[in-house]
This record gives structure tokens, C-alpha cells and sequence, in this order.
């Protein structure tokens, strides 16, 4: 299935763009699409699990399975306030 | 009250947004632009959001504190887009019966959204170089928990 | 800054003279008149002053704290004269590198200035009764040293 | 030698003015001013240790030497902020 990954900072920023779309298995989890975006983004790999993944705008561990209708971001070391 | 504004954020606005009869105190806390960081100096910054999932995060984040602490008031507005030196670029509010639990709720509040809320700085350095602001955190990869102290 | 005054506080004034390139966080705390204590209706309150003695006692707090916390700014200001329901009665504001120190000292300030700055407030009930407030403190008779932490 | 205590809150109510005179031995302490004054003002007597003195501006224990021209304020118990 495809998955739409918002990126967003430095993620954006090693993307080139305010989104990636990556090709994943049906049901594929959290961690599989880590791992695509990793190889894709070798640079943004580099921050290792500090980048962390949000589903559907809650944060969601490597074990969490995706759909394809699922809206998915990025969310490298976050820095508010 | 809970906002994302690409304006100067209006304390005067959020004072009297959580000022009530029902409350003896009163807490605003403001981050702002820091000219000097360890030596380097910032022309200015720019701010972005994933500004659905920070609008809710800043929405959880809102109630839990007021459940906690039995909050009168709670506000919370964080700017976005570029700031220059000396500009809020955050700010929490909270009204409590008395002191003590608007201290505690606002430094909670500023310190959970720091580490939860999906915003993101870029320093814009006075020597014309810029970098993304990615504090050394969350070194496990765990997710952190929507709301780490209150409902752990 | 360390004034007592008959006005209502000016949070924005107050925010503008302690805001500072140097900063990196605000924070502004206020005593707010509150409608109800223990189940007693207040209807409105007098504070008074011994004013020569709370100017110079607030003007040692701040300088205390300044010095403690290394702050970049810190303002005090007390309302006196009659305030009605919700109005501010006392604005402690201070700015800092960091957020930590701006809390340390708001709370320690605020603490302080309670226990040591000759004010008082006559609490006028609904019903028409009016009542000093004294609270049950310093029960040894000692004086209270003028800065109970920062010097002890 | 005389003494003039300026009177706050509870303590000015009781007392019916903003001052007092008393008459105190000459080098008399505040804790002799005190005795003299709760003597003066049972009611006030009634919160004891609770009301303190300022000399000059500053917070002065019983032990403290008065002169005839310091001014001299009782502080029944704070409650600013």
C-alpha cells in the first residue's frame, strides 16, 4: 500500500518536500515504514529513533500496525516553546 | 483558549481570558527570543508546527492540567512563523484558588509541551546560518506518552 | 521596578520593562481578589501599607533575587486602597536566561513578599462585616529575617 | 522618654489612631514598648508574639535598644500579596 508521510523541519528539509509517499506491504507497522523512510532519507536515519512517527495525530510506536487511509508524519526531535 | 497565531501573542488578551472571581492567582509564563546561546548569537527565529496533532496536543495538555490541579483558567498560544529577538514565542496562562497550583500547572505545562507538542525552531544565527533546533531527548525511541505525569 | 500603587496594575507596562533580548523566559504572577474563602462570600477588599518600610522590604526581595537567580529583569508592584472582585492586588514579574530561575524566583518572591512586606487587607464580607486578615504565622515572636532564604 | 509607634490594620483599629505615645525609661527595649504597649491595648495584647516591631524601617527583636528619635511602627501579622 502507499503511505503519504508528512515531513516536517529538518525532516522537510532532507525530503526536499512537505511529503514523501512510500511503498509499503499491506499491514505493514510503524517500523517497516521507519525503515523505508530511513533508506530513502539516509541523513534523517541518522537521528535514529529520536525521529518518532504520529498516526492520525497521536504518536504511535514502532509496533503499530498502518492503513492506508492513515494520515502519517514525521516528527523529528521536536523544539517548541 | 488554545492557539497557533502567526502574530504577536496579546498577554493582555490572555490575562483577561483566565482572570475570574473564582481564582486568586494568576500565572502567565512567556518563552521569548533569546539573543545569545551558549556564546552564538541569534539574528532571529522561525517557527513551524504539524498544526493539527499541536493544536490537540496543546488541547490534551490544556485539560489534563486543569483535571490535575483544578485549574480555574488555562490558555495556551504559541506563535509561529519568524521572530525577532525579544518576541514571545509562547505563552501559558493558568488561574488557580491559590498559588500553589498555578506554579506547579505552569511549569508543568511549559515542560510537557516542550517535550510533547509537534513545533519545531530554526535558529537563524547573526552570521547568516541556520539550523533546526533538535534537543537531545527521548533517547529511547519510545514515543513519550501524550500526557507523561498525569495520567501515567 | 517597586511601586505601590492606587491604580490598577498595568500587566503590559510591567511585561514591557522586564522583557529583554537577554531573556529566554517571563514570568508574571498575580494575587487576584477572590469571590470565596471557605465558603465565605468576599465582596470587595482594603489593603494598606506601611509605605516607606514595604517600598524599601519589596526593593531588597527583588535585589535578593536578582542576585540569586541571576535574573535579567524583576518588577514588584502592590495595589492598595479598595479592589474589587477579580482585580489584581500584587504583580510579581521576572525574566531570566532560562525558565527555571523565572519560576524559582516568582514563587520565592512571591512567598516572601507575604511573609515579610508590611501590608495588610481588611476583607469586607458580603454581609456587610468587615475583618483584618491575619494569618497564623511567625508564631515563635521572632522577627522574621528580612530575607529569609537568600542571606540566611 | 517618649515614643511614637505608628499603628497598622488591627493594631491602628484598636488603638483608634494612626499613632501612639508612650513613655519609656530612657535606652528602654522594644520588648519593654511592647509590655507597655499590650498594657495600653489588652486586645492587641491578645495576638502576643504575633505582632512585631520595625525600628527604622527594619524588623527589631525585643532585645533591641530604642532611642527617642527612631520611628518606631508595630506590625500586627502581614497578609499582602
Amino acid at each position: 500500500m502507499r503511505i503519504r508521510v508528512q515531513m516536517f523541519a529538518i525532516a522537510r528539509q532532507h525530503a526536499g518536500a512537505d511529503s514523501v509517499e512510500l511503498e509499503v506491504p499491506a499491514g505493514a507497522t510503524v517500523g517497516e515504514l521507519r525503515e523505508s523512510l530511513f533508506r530513502r532519507l539516509p541523513e534523517l536515519g541518522a537521528l535514529g529513533t529520536r525521529v518518532l512517527f504520529a498516526v492520525d495525530g497521536e504518536y504511535a510506536g514502532d509496533a503499530s500496525p498502518l492503513r492506508s487511509d492513515c494520515e502519517v508524519a514525521c516528527i523529528p526531535p521536536v523544539s517548541g516553546g | 483558549m488554545i492557539e497557533l497565531t502567526r502574530e504577536p501573542i496579546d498577554t493582555t488578551a490572555l490575562l483577561q481570558r483566565i482572570q475570574s472571581p473564582a481564582a486568586g492567582a494568576v500565572l502567565l509564563f512567556l518563552g521569548t527570543v533569546r539573543e545569545f546561546t551558549a556564546g552564538r548569537q541569534t539574528a532571529r527565529l522561525e517557527y513551524e508546527a504539524y498544526e493539527t496533532m499541536a493544536r490537540s496536543k496543546m488541547a490534551e495538555l490544556a485539560d489534563a492540567a486543569v483535571e490535575r490541579w483544578n485549574l480555574v483558567g488555562c490558555a495556551i498560544v504559541h506563535r509561529l512563523g519568524t521572530l525577532e529577538l525579544g518576541e514571545a514565542s509562547v505563552a501559558v496562562a493558568v488561574s488557580s484558588a491559590h498559588r500553589a497550583a498555578s506554579f506547579a500547572a505552569g511549569q508543568w505545562l511549559i515542560d510537557t509541551l516542550k517535550d510533547v507538542v509537534p513545533v519545531w525552531k530554526r535558529e537563524i544565527w547573526s552570521d547568516g546560518s541556520t539550523e533546526w533546533v533538535h534537543p537531545e531527548k527521548c533517547p529511547t525511541g519510545a514515543p513519550p506518552p501524550s500526557l507523561p505525569e498525569s495520567r501515567a
